[in-house]
């Protein structure tokens, strides 16, 4: 609903025959997204970075929302393809398999999958890493708790939460080794009255700093309610809990997308990539520190987030031990991306399980 | 122990109360003996009313009002498509349902994010200091505690007021409502409409107390819950009030029992609100026999010459 | 002045005029609505037909999608004939994909033709088992079935999910929750180069043996029969529970054929995307359709059509997802307000001495 | 042969000269689609007086009294109350009117009280109190002399205690004009005699009464003035004193001699088809019974005194205890194991449309409803066997409308009644249970059922279940008399004291006691 109005031509696909004949054809970016934009979360998140792309000259976008996943997805995407877009950004996990089979049968697309693990000649997956975001939040969250217990709302036990709470775990005991993070699984990825009970019955068990992996701003409520702290996902939350927001982990997908484009007008594009962008490429960074958070917090929190704009990521550096106490990752070395990718234990410090 | 129950059972009466409000207002209009199975997108529809309306007067009062009044808007739409046009109850509610989700979803996406006044929390005075039960129901906002107030005025509806009664006889036999001068028609649009409004005081609740904030997805099955609680509760307003705290203290609790650190799978946890209320349900359907349906509920009225 | 008169027969092309009726109606608030959003609600209109008929692709989407919709309707029907109300064609479905999932993957190396009759027998029997669990409740403990079949719904879903958040994740997944991918032989192939799968032609099967098992058999007689209530079925001598049970698991295995049709045809792996609503919508279809399998394939092509062209008119014009969900509404609602007209007339009477 | 008799407290009142109607109609017409149950219909209503309305089944008789009582609007024609044309709208009106009416099915609502019932729509103040409530229903009652415990629900109540409810919510409304529809077809002959004793007091306070029955000797012992309606016509209106007999009435009804006397040729006796023997449990103690091929024994007694029971566990639909019933000399259990569709036991209940028929579908499903078995081949059904045997049956009973096609629902009583009869016997059964066959039948009808069951003597014994004792000695061998769950006597039909001897049994009173 709230899309700015495309240029005109948008409107009517030109038919293929036609179309020498006529200026420059615009290059077409499709955007598939699982939940409707209008949700300030995940999605949103996407359209920002959509829009980015739209005000290119020579590119015009388009996007499809409220996607469900699975078959319904292929049609999606298949459409996007035949309808003669260049490339399609395709933007939950779930498309996965419906990305690569559509991409067999359009070579002359390109696909961009995020989220996922599969590739193949004209379909590259992409990521960002929001650990990183989640890993500075930690270390906000670990200096702010005076209970040491901290609560975490999560979504579904898939690696990319886990590995998020594990980041953010780890944060937390690098300024507090005493802290630990309690985890609720909602299994929503918006559920907002569900998610705030959620929260409740962290701030009940005495969590003292709420952090959320959904949509929905409704955990970051219910901490300023109980006069506890927040910390966001996706995008600045503080305006929904000014008293209570200490920061948030956000994306910020325009940069890479705005590149990843301009790669696939001249041809630079290529597939069978795995990107993983990082606070280095400004995919992911965390939002301004709320008025409470004391100045030497904030200042070793950009120390750290400095670090990671140079490229040093040593969060899941070694040793890193699991709930167990066992070493999982041992000293000097660090955990390879395909293991954080296909992350499915806690470490030390998270209360709660994976199943 | 009182921590941990203290604020399980505080939370269980907050997260119960939607629900109440909805079950109550299914159960009004299945009384009148219509079947609407539209409480979710009614409840949608409502949530999003109540917002604007607070959000752009700035007086929760006015949303909640709002909110009933667009649920009875919408549950007309019900009772013309049902009462009037005699089309099937069970799809006319289905169909309302897509609609109400599908309008919310539509009119709600300039406002999402946006927060509006509600209510918040208070002490009530004297009540709230009664050792644990002060805790337990009496620092709640406004609304929890006009849906204690709620089921006593729908049972005396029912068993104290003539209107009432003439609602019962129209969802038992409205032929013989008609026999006697009542106009079954006109009741019916009164449960219909009634019931819509406290549908929608169940949605307004959801956008002005549960949460401040707009967001899409508010009603998340609450309404598909209240249905199935109507006939949980047989037609009667206490069991109404046991089944919705019931579904919401399960929810509460397993999520309190996540919070404390329990190694049970969240996929098992999560199953039980749903499991356990048919597990009461065949508890307590194996001891009574009466079950109190309406005669004539999803039956419509046909004209007579 | 008008009075309305029931008429001796139904309408003969009522249900057709009524439809198109509506149809016509909803377009037209849907074209008010389009242009309310600043866009040219008849380019919509023609777009929203290009998209749901106006193209093979558009066609070949409708099919698939109607697919395990029309197997979903047709159990639900079945179930309902008799009065039962089964609403947890959802669940029955999830348990039909767990179905045929398990075996898909306890026996990946067997050939097609051994290992896909031993998938839909098994999602046959996981998605009867959902159903008859309700049904039993019912016959011993008289729990409404509405309920618990609703329950049963939320309870297979988490069922599902704690399968492929455990058990058979698959571990080259990272973690992801989903199955393995389904051996060749759990596949059904595309028919021909189309996209259309062989599940197409299952479900033409399964749907003339049910309209011929509800039409042309005792138990389809006494089917109907006991739909007028468990008193009769009782005088005449019908075993009404035994048939409850059978009705039930009928319609829970065609709920589960649908879960397994669209696991193995579609996804090729079990994965919580699944579950889309199918068996919610599978209502609206049986009762839009009477119960009638001839009609409720009609009306699940024709409800996936929409469905489809949607799509394509949010894509096309770039409006809210939100507005099929409206039209779906508002078509619904038009169709149920004429059916009016399908019993009744109005007719101008006449009266002396006025 | 014992006739009933109702003893009637005063002579036929004259009317006295010009005495104003209190209603009229007035060319009143009534059209359903194709069919008109009215046809310019004229009638007056005297004030103090019981008129009774006569006509077969379908005459228009349920129609025109419905118009009256305001649920149905004419089509052509006015209703005149106290001189002045009226438009009826809803019931409300012509409750305002001062019309009221007791309907053939009745309009209660079942789960509700009494004094909820009574006072619907009456109740006078916004809030209610039930015990203020039941106060003001006892008070009414126990004004006309009735008896009833307003705190009652209605599901809990005898078909005669449903009727007094009826009454009380016409008395509450203070109606000058009373109609009853049938009311004395689910009564036992107690309650008839205190319903009539009812009315003959409402007309005493100068209540207008009209009187539907298909029951001759009632209308005649009853009435002040008769209507005869044939085919939505008024025929005529007859004086009850110039009525010789019975015959002569129902001739003037039927439009063509009626004998009225049905012949009962003795049947042969052969084996026993039916033996009960000491039936215990299930609300019942010691009952034994026999049925012999052949003849016909009468069940009779007051409602709610075992009838039921004893019928649900012949009929299979609920299970005697062990050894207690043997159906064509097997146990039952093994007899329901293994029964056939066809030559074995046939029950024709009381609720025709409920129980007997499928209300909503045709007539050749609901022949097959129980013959089904007699047209499977495998799991198939041969539904054009069954389309053959329909149109057979239909022309052999005479079933109207003659259309395979026609609903259950669309049938009117008697015809219903003979369709249910045709199927039953289509199955030739050896025992037969019938259940009130007669109940709102008219004389035709009544007369045919009682013909056919008579011949089915050739091949069937038959238990027949009634509460009227006109139909119990018309037909019956042998008269089994049940109170409280016992027979407390079987009595000769052909005895010529039976009737006198029923009577008592029936309220339990034991010669031999005496
Ligand atoms: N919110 C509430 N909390 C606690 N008790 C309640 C509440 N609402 C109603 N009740 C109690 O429940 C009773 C009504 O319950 P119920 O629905 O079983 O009544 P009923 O069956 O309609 O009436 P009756 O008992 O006369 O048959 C009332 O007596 C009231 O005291
Ligand atoms: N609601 C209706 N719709 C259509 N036809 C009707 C309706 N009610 C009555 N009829 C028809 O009108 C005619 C008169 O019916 P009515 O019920 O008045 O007869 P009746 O004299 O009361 O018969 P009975 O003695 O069997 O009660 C019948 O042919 C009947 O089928
Ligand atoms: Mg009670
Ligand atoms: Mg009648």
């Amino acid at each position: 609903g709230e899309a700015p109005e495309e240029k005109k031509p948008a409107e009517a696909p030109a038919p293929e025959a036609e179309a020498p004949k006529e200026a420059p054809k615009a290059f077409k970016v499709g955007f598939v997204y699982v939940s409707p934009v209008g949700d300030a979360g995940y999605s949103y998140a996407h359209d920002l970075g959509r829009k980015a792309v739209a005000a290119m000259p020579g590119v015009e976008t388009k996007f499809s929302e409220s996607v469900p996943e699975g078959a319904d997805s292929e049609r999606v995407i298949r459409n996007m393809a035949r309808n003669g877009f260049n490339m399609i950004f395709t933007t939950s996990f779930g498309y996965m398999d419906p990305t690569i089979k559509v991409a067999k049968e359009f070579p002359d697309v390109a696909f961009m999958h995020c989220s996922g693990f599969k590739k193949s000649e004209n379909v590259s997956n992409y990521f960002g890493r929001i650990y990183q975001s989640r890993y500075l939040t930690g270390l906000v969250a670990g200096a702010m708790t005076k209970s040491n217990k901290i609560g975490y709302v999560a979504a579904f036990p898939i690696p990319e939460v886990i590995r998020g709470i594990n980041a953010f775990t780890i944060g937390v005991r690098e300024v507090n080794p005493e802290a630990e993070v309690r985890v609720v699984w909602t299994k929503t990825w918006y559920d907002p009255a569900l998610e705030k009970d959620a929260a409740k019955s962290l701030l009940d068990a005495g969590c003292d700093v709420i952090t959320q992996h959904q949509d929905s701003p409704a955990p970051q409520e219910a901490a300023e309610e109980a006069g506890a702290y927040a910390i966001g996902y996706n995008s600045d939350m503080s305006s929904f809990a000014p008293k209570a927001n200490l920061t948030s982990a956000i994306w910020n997908w325009g940069p890479a997308y705005v590149k990843t484009v301009e790669e696939g007008m001249n041809g630079a594009w290529k597939g069978d990539q795995s990107m993983w962008w990082s606070m280095a490429d400004g995919v992911v960074d965390i939002a301004p520190f709320g008025p409470m958070v004391p100045e030497d917090v904030k200042a070793s929190v950009l120390a750290k987030k400095a670090e990671l704009v140079a490229g040093k990521d040593t969060i899941f550096a070694g040793p890193v031990k699991n709930q167990k106490g066992e070493v999982v990752i041992p000293e000097g070395t660090t955990a390879p991306d395909a293991d954080l990718l296909g992350m499915t234990w806690f470490v030390e410090g998270v209360v709660g399980t994976t199943e | 122990m009182t921590e941990f129950l203290i604020p399980l059972f505080a939370a269980t009466v907050q997260s119960g109360t939607p629900i109440l409000y909805a079950t109550l207002g299914e159960m009004m209009t299945e009384k009148g003996g219509v079947l609407n199975l539209g409480v979710e997108g009614i409840m949608s529809v409502a949530a999003l009313a109540a917002f604007f309306v607070s959000m752009s007067t700035g007086s929760p009062w006015l949303g909640f009002l709002a909110g009933g009044v667009a649920g009875t808007l919408m549950a007309t739409l019900h009772g013309f498509v049902c009462i009037t046009c005699l089309g099937n109850q069970v799809v006319s509610g289905l169909a309302l349902t897509i609609l109400g989700v599908g309008l919310t979803n539509f009119l709600g996406v300039p406002y999402v994010g946006q927060s509006a006044p509600g209510f918040t929390p208070f002490d009530f005075p004297l009540l709230s200091s009664i050792p644990y039960l002060g805790d337990i129901f009496f620092k709640h906002d406004m609304l929890v505690y006009i849906s204690f107030v709620v089921p006593f005025v729908f049972w005396f509806f029912f068993r104290r007021t003539s209107l009432g009664l003439h609602v019962t006889a129209t969802g038992e036999m409205p032929a013989a409502a008609a026999a006697v001068g009542l106009k079954p028609v006109a009741l019916r649009y009164f449960a219909v409409m009634a019931g819509g409004f406290l549908i929608g005081l169940g949605g307004a609740y959801l956008s002005l107390a549960y949460t401040h904030l707009w967001t899409n997805g508010l009603s998340g099955g609450r309404g598909w819950i209240a249905v199935a609680l109507v006939i949980f509760a047989f037609w009667r307003p206490g069991r109404a009030v046991a089944g919705a705290y019931l579904f919401g203290g399960v929810m509460a609790f397993q999520l309190r029992l996540q919070a404390m650190g329990t190694h049970l799978p969240s996929s098992l946890l999560l199953m039980l609100p749903y499991a356990l209320t048919v597990l009461v349900l065949i508890l307590s359907a194996a001891r009574g026999r009466r079950t109190d349906a309406p005669a004539a509920l999803g039956t419509n009225i046909e004209p007579e010459g | 002045m008008l009075k309305i008169r029931k008429r001796d027969e139904p309408w003969k092309w009522g249900a057709l005029v009524i439809f198109l009726g509506a149809l016509l109606f909803s377009l037209g608030v849907s074209a008010l609505l389009l242009a309310g959003q600043g866009k040219d609600a008849l380019h919509g209109l023609a777009i929203l037909w290009q998209g749901s008929f106006g193209s093979y692709w558009a066609l070949e989407g409708a099919l698939l999608k109607a697919i395990p919709l029309f197997l979903c309707s047709l159990g639900v029907a079945v179930a309902f004939r008799m009065q039962i109300w089964n609403i947890g064609a959802e669940g029955q479905f999830a348990l039909g994909a767990i179905g045929a999932t398990w075996m898909a993957l306890s026996f990946p190396d067997l050939p097609g033709a051994v290992l896909l009759p031993l998938m839909f027998i098994m999602a046959f029997i996981l998605g009867g088992i959902w159903a008859v669990i309700p049904a039993v409740l019912k016959l011993r403990l008289r729990v409404n079935e509405i309920i618990s079949t609703l329950m049963l719904n939320y309870i297979a879903i988490q069922l599902l999910d704690y399968l492929v958040f455990g058990v058979w994740k698959d571990p080259t997944s990272f973690g992801f929750p989903m199955s393995p991918e389904f051996s060749a032989g759990a596949v059904i192939g595309g028919i021909g180069s189309s996209r259309v799968h062989w599940g197409l032609l299952f479900s033409i099967f399964a749907g003339i043996g049910l309209w011929a098992l509800m039409r042309f058999t005792r138990v389809g007689f006494e089917l109907k029969a006991s739909g007028e209530g468990a008193r009769v079925a009782r005088y005449a001598k019908i075993r009404y529970g035994m048939l409850v049970m059978f009705v039930m698991c009928l319609s829970g295995g065609f709920a589960g054929w649908a879960g397994c049709v669209e696991t193995s045809a579609v996804l090729n792996r079990l994965q919580p995307s699944l579950m889309v609503g199918y068996g919610y919508t599978a209502i609206v279809v049986a009762w839009l359709a009477r119960l009638e399998p001839l009609n409720i394939a009609f009306a699940s092509f024709l409800l996936a059509a929409l469905r489809v062209g949607v799509e394509n008119l949010q894509l096309e014009l770039q409006i809210p997802a939100a507005f099929g969900a409206i039209m779906e509404g508002m078509i619904l609602l038009t169709v149920l307000a004429g059916q009016f007209f399908l019993m009744y007339t109005l007719e101008r009477v006449k009266r002396k001495g006025e | 042969m014992a006739e009933l008799k109702f003893v009637r407290p005063a002579r036929v009142r004259l009317l006295p000269e010009g005495t104003q109607p209190v209603v009229s109609l007035k060319g009143v017409t009534k059209r359903f689609g194709k069919v008109v149950a009215n046809d310019s219909i004229t009638l007056d209503i005297y004030p103090g007086r019981i008129k009774a309305l006569l006509g077969e089944n379908g005459a228009g008789k349920s129609t025109m009294m419905s118009m009256l009582a305001g649920r149905y609007r004419p089509d052509e024609g006015t209703i005149e109350v106290d001189g002045n044309p009226v438009r009826f709208h809803s019931s409300k009106d012509a409750i305002a009117a001062g019309i009221g009416m007791v309907y053939q099915h009745f309009m209660l609502v079942d789960s509700m009280t009494v004094a909820e019932n009574v006072l619907l729509g009456q109740e006078g103040s916004f809030l209610v109190k039930p015990a203020e409530m039941e106060g003001r229903v006892g008070r009414l009652a126990e004004e006309y002399g009735l008896e009833i415990d307003p705190a009652a629900r209605i599901a809990d109540l005898s078909m005669g205690e449903r009727q007094v409810v009826e009454i009380l919510k016409l008395l509450y409304r203070e109606s000058r004009i009373l109609i009853f529809d049938e009311p004395t077809a689910v009564l036992t002959p107690e309650e008839t005699n205190k319903l009539f004793e009812a009315l003959w007091r409402m007309t005493e306070q100068g209540k207008s009464i009209i009187f539907i029955s298909h029951k001759l000797e009632e209308v005649i012992a009853l009435a002040d003035e008769i209507s005869i309606l044939r085919r939505g016509k008024i025929e005529g209106e007859l004086d009850p004193n110039a009525i010789e007999s019975k015959a002569e009435l129902a001739s003037r009804m039927v439009g063509k001699e009626v004998l009225l006397e049905i012949d009962r040729q003795p049947a042969e006796i052969g084996d026993p088809v039916l033996e009960v023997r000491g039936l215990t449990g299930i609300g019942l103690s010691d009952v034994s019974l026999d049925v012999h091929k052949g003849e016909v024994v009468a069940l009779v007694g007051v409602a709610g005194n075992g009838q039921k029971a004893l019928v649900e566990a012949v009929t299979g639909l609920v299970k005697p205890p062990l050894d207690t019933v043997f159906i064509m000399g097997q146990p039952w259990r093994k007899f329901f194991a293994e029964s056939t569709w066809n030559r074995s036991m046939c029950y024709i209940p009381e609720d025709r449309l409920g129980l007997a028929t499928l209300r909503n579908q045709n007539l050749v499903d609901n022949l097959l409803l129980t013959t089904r078995k007699g047209y499977t081949k495998g799991f198939l059904l041969n539904k054009k066997q069954a389309e053959k045997d329909t149109v057979s049956l239909i022309e052999k009973f005479d079933i109207r409308p003659g259309r395979i096609h026609a609903l259950a629902w669309q049938l009117s009583g008697g015809n219903l009644q003979k369709a249910v009869l045709a199927r039953e016997l289509f199955r030739e059964p050896r025992l037969i249970v019938a259940e009130q066959p007669t109940q709102g039948l008219d004389v035709s009808a009544t007369e045919e059922v009682w013909n056919r069951l008579l011949a089915a003597r050739t091949m069937a014994g038959i238990l027949l279940v009634t509460g009227d004792l006109n139909e119990a000695l018309q037909l019956a061998d042998r008269v089994a008399v049940i109170y409280r769950g016992r027979i407390l006597g079987v009595i000769d039909a052909a005895a010529p004291n039976a009737l006198d001897r029923i009577g008592p049994l029936m309220a339990g009173v034991l010669d031999d006691i005496l």
